[in-house]
């Protein structure tokens, strides 16, 4: 199979096949044949010529979570990047505050139609007993509030939305 | 000895102490809350008890209800772990009234060095060092702004009811102290119920040594010697080891004698430790006392051969220790890495979220202290320590290399942890060196980003997600507890397009 | 220092090898046979060669092949773990001849030594004891017959090339003598390649005593204290400990002395261990040297601090011991366990198959060096062993609790283990009092069988059965790595009529 | 569901319903309320009144394998049990001699028409390096051999039949 794979700002193209009970992989660097073996769901044994590799692999969403050697790598797949692009065009101009993780909204500290200046305090997520600002990434205007104190968000949610001032 | 002990507490540390009232015939029972359900605590104790929902304060802080629960357990005492309760005088006191033996200091003496100022009073008093700053809560803002004056900046919040970096805030000019002190107290009273604060001069690239103690109820106490517990992010520990490389034997005695004095003009009984700031001079600092176990007790344990919770239930029970001062020994090198559900890729944020697969490293001088499991979901409710990995060497090289190693074999899937960064750290040069103070984080790993640039490490990378992939096919059927014998895609072909044939 | 070093070995001692290796910053590299592909040791060595097909004598036992592989990793020591090619001289002496190092006793040492009735005429030259019996092996059949006739039935077979109760027997009575004498032989010619036996006087209810010694290759040699290993079934080991609740200090030194001078008279180096079987009055004899890394080595390492692969691996390197005889000295109590895939409730008879399910003990003084994982299929050509448990405690007392709460977390389903029957041992009263000797599982658990008495336990058992059995539903689909978000087959119905409506 | 399962000797009758998220286990012995959350395929914790069990359960063709509080469970299935009860019934008389665990053949010693007096060895297993002599049970005819030296056998296979001398 031929796959398409995101990692960070490099889009890495390469091809996995099987032969005679061993894999071979291929990328515009050439060619290696592995060992594979399943020892469990999600986890392989990979042997490149004689070297012994033990890898986790799962998937979340459109990412793929790879760990190995104690080195973690997450991939996206090719078609989720497309879909991550277009989300960002139809925002332009917009700023979506997300909160970094999932967790509870302490405060809200601005309201719909204030001003804001360039990391102002914008609201108080609490998780795990550590409160953490959002501040504001440029000046602008709050355009949007949708979450209130008290209010349990998880990191996709947009809290607010802020208009960049020009 | 007791016949059952509830443990107040949840995580690794419940886990902990269950293990440690197995090992002496003691029935252990604990509480949960509606989301710890499916905890590791609740799947590993005797008997297990519902206490509340989710938020800590209609849980394990809830006196009430957590006293209720010992009535119906009939247990005869409470461990409460660290954190929580664990600290909170009126709790000990109220098991006192009840009859229900605290496994813990006694509520007096909590109370005294619970309360930071209080403490820092009394110490004085006794002749022993302190870091310049208030020894009472200020009345309003402007007295905290004349004493950051008086002191000069950069100085620090601190809670004075804390411990564990809860509340604690550097504040480097004037213009922050409002809301650092804001965002302090908030933080202090959501973690222990308790909103004062209080400011210190902070003392820039100090080492943080603490010794341990033990004092029973006949008047007996020792010292295990010193932790080094210097490297810390947001204030709050995430490596200790011991011994610390800054003690020469003489420091040490001297100040291991300063620990016990401490305890004994506090009244103190049980397990405590005394927190000191060591400058570059090697001068000495007290700083508080943490009334509890502590999370790094283990490199204490694995060097002095000691077992700390053994000691805080025998204690509790109204036994003499069965060592002095001389029969304790250092042997070897321990160290700590604390594994938090953080991403020290983003300023250390909480990460929560499924465990989707864990591979836990073993071997030889490895302890694993941890509350997790594969498939847990870790709430977003308490703290975000999800356990401990603790190596044991004959010498602090050995440590650090099995330290290395382990983190090495340690993968946690699904939610950001900070096993990798820590590998960072033991595996740094100034750390091997043992040059480590508080600064050691923003000065060597302020921008650490976790990432491999081993492009031929990346490229397994890449062929087990292209293999998982295929072999990851909606219609194939798993059954439970074992890899699914299943047809192979390779054979039955998908909408995938094989770039060759076989 | 190596830079790479080749295992030739496979399980749980491979992997404990692995471990040190790493960190002393050396690769390791394995082999492995056909049917190991899959094994723990494959997966967590730097690099793995395939060495040949399943039966030993083909790949763990085939000296060319495993020498081919050191040249071809450039692998500049070997290795060997216990057993296949760890006491074979010929092996030692090829390593010599290649310049590849053998990590382990010189070559004319171990031959010495392992042929144990060579040994035996050595050490009674040099006025050490030894059981009376043959110093030679029997010409024919009548040899041993007439041998056994002059020690007096019953009589020990042993192998001399033997160890780890490989091709031993008791011959109780002479009609028994020549079927033992044939499937002892047969036994050691194919676990040693060396079928020779001899015959001893049998010693009823000794207590079996060793001493672990290292010498390296600049004359200085230590003991590092005894392990007493009398706990026996089919004359091989299954609960080991240190110290031994049969020696007096005075009694310790002497036997330790001994046995370094066994290892000094037989120009012995590397790590060894001098097994002595002492009477009811506290005589000892000696029996043999085991030149190799022994099964049992950790309780040794928890109680002495010091780490044997990490002293082979520097001895063979050439570094001279950073120690002597008294710097060591033993801290608290630990006992081993060994973990087989043999069912105790059927005279220990092997059991093969797959791992179905695999929960491991965990906590504070809990080590587990284990060589399996979930969904392994166990290979029916070699040694059963699975795993060691090993606990350390403050005291025998603590250290037996300690064994038998993680023997009881211990759970392997799928293939019947030792396990069940160990947490027998490690609870009987007469092991609690210290009163072991070899007869202690024939006199008290002989008729051992598995199971439990307690109806309410099983009644819990048996929910979980039903609740297993209709949540295993075929047409629920399992994603890889966590467990299936499924509708509840409760909603669904199913083949299964609902006793009661929701 | 009602279910009905073999433990050795026993047979043992009992059902098991879901009710307002908990489950009601009932036998004649009485009822209890259970509280079963599935942590992971295969392993349950169950709250009895809050008793605490962390429990792994697996099926190996009609058994299951419980294990409990560190002792260990094996029930087979009603329906298994007709089945083993008819074999054994058509056995009568012969006696199949199986190897007590997978291993390899090392020798035959009888053939088939042998006499053979009771304890006499017929064959010999080795597996996991030792070896296991297969006696006879009592004193009979060798009536078939089916395997020979260095075949691989599981423990399901008659390597030999007996019949017993009346």
């Amino acid at each position: 199979m031929e796959m398409k794979l995101r990692h960070g700002a490099e889009v890495l193209s390469f091809s996995l096949e099987k032969k005679e009970g061993k894999y071979i992989y291929r990328d515009e660097q050439g060619t290696m044949t592995l060992d594979i073996k399943e020892i469990a769901a999600g986890v392989l044994s990979i042997l490149a010529d004689e070297k012994s590799f033990l890898i986790a692999v799962t998937r979340d969403k459109d990412r793929f979570i790879v760990a190995v050697e104690g080195c973690r790598f997450e991939f996206q797949e090719a078609s989720g990047m497309a879909a991550a692009g277009r989300e960002e065009t139809a925002a332009r101009g917009i700023i979506a505050v997300k909160a970094p993780m999932p967790g509870k909204v302490v405060r809200v500290v601005v309201g719909e139609g204030e001003k804001v200046r360039k990391n102002q305090t914008l609201a108080i997520v609490e998780a795990m007993k550590m409160e953490n600002e959002l501040k504001a990434a440029v000046e602008g205007v709050v355009k949007k509030v949708n979450v209130a104190a008290g209010e349990l968000v998880d990191s996709e949610k947009t809290l607010l939305e802020l208009e960049a001032t020009p | 000895m007791f016949k059952k002990i509830l443990i107040a507490n949840r995580g690794e540390i419940a886990v902990r102490v269950i293990r440690a009232c197995r090992e002496l015939g003691i029935k252990a029972a604990v509480i949960y809350s509606e989301v710890d359900r499916g905890s590791l605590h609740v799947q590993l104790a005797d008997e297990a008890y519902l206490v509340g929902p989710a938020p800590a304060r209609e849980s394990y802080l809830h006196i009430d209800r957590i006293i209720e629960i010992a009535r119906k357990a009939e247990a005869e005492a409470i461990h409460p772990g660290y954190g929580f309760l664990a600290e909170n005088p009126d709790f000990a006191a109220r098991c006192e009234q009840e009859g229900i033996v605290f496994i813990g200091p006694n509520s007096r003496a909590l109370r005294l060095v619970g309360d930071k100022l209080m403490a820092r009073q009394t110490m004085e008093a006794a002749g022993i060092p302190i870091i310049p700053g208030m020894k009472a809560v200020g009345e309003d803002f402007s007295a905290y702004e004349e004493e950051a004056r008086r002191l000069g900046y950069p100085v620090m919040i601190k809670a004075s009811a804390g411990g564990g970096g809860k509340g604690m805030r550097i504040v480097y000019e004037e213009a922050e102290l409002r809301p650092a002190l804001e965002a302090g107290m908030r933080e202090a009273l959501s973690a222990f119920g308790d909103e004062s604060v209080y400011l210190e001069k902070y003392i820039e690239e100090p080492q943080h040594v603490e010794f341990q103690v033990l004092a029973d109820n006949h008047g007996n106490i020792v010292h295990l010697f010193e932790r080094e517990c210097s490297i810390q992010r947001r204030h709050q520990k995430i490596v200790e080891e011991t011994p610390s490389t800054a003690l020469t034997p003489e420091l040490r005695e001297r100040m291991g004698e300063t620990a016990k004095k401490v305890l004994r003009v506090a009244g103190y009984n049980n397990a405590g430790t005394v927190e000191f700031l060591l400058d570059k001079n090697k001068n000495f600092y007290f700083l508080e006392v943490n009334a509890r176990l502590q999370v790094e007790h283990p490199v204490t344990e694995l060097t002095t051969g000691v077992d700390l919770v053994h000691q805080q239930i025998k204690i509790a029970a109204g036994e003499k220790l069965s060592f002095n001062q001389e029969d304790l020994k250092q042997r070897g090198h321990a160290i700590e890495c604390r594994i938090y559900a953080e991403d020290p890729s983003r300023g250390f944020l909480p990460s929560s979220g499924k465990i989707l697969y864990l591979q836990e490293p073993k071997g030889p001088g490895v302890r694993l202290d941890s509350g997790i499991y594969a498939n847990w979901e870790v709430p977003i409710y308490y703290d975000p320590i999800l356990a401990k990995l603790i190596v044991w060497g004959e010498n602090r090289e050995i440590a650090c290399q099995r330290m290395k190693a382990a983190l090495q074999e340690y993968v946690i899937l699904g939610i950001a942890t900070t096993i990798p960064f820590l590998r960072e750290v033991v595996a740094h040069p100034e750390f091997l060196a043992g040059r480590t103070t508080t600064g050691f984080i923003s000065r060597h790993l302020a921008d650490w980003c976790e990432g491999s640039d081993d492009k031929n490490l990346r490229r397994i990378a890449q062929a087990a997600a292209a293999y998982f992939e295929v072999n990851r096919r909606p219609e194939i059927k798993w059954k439970a507890g074992e890899v699914a014998r299943r047809p192979s895609p390779w054979q039955t072909l998908g909408r995938w397009r094989l770039a060759g044939g076989e």
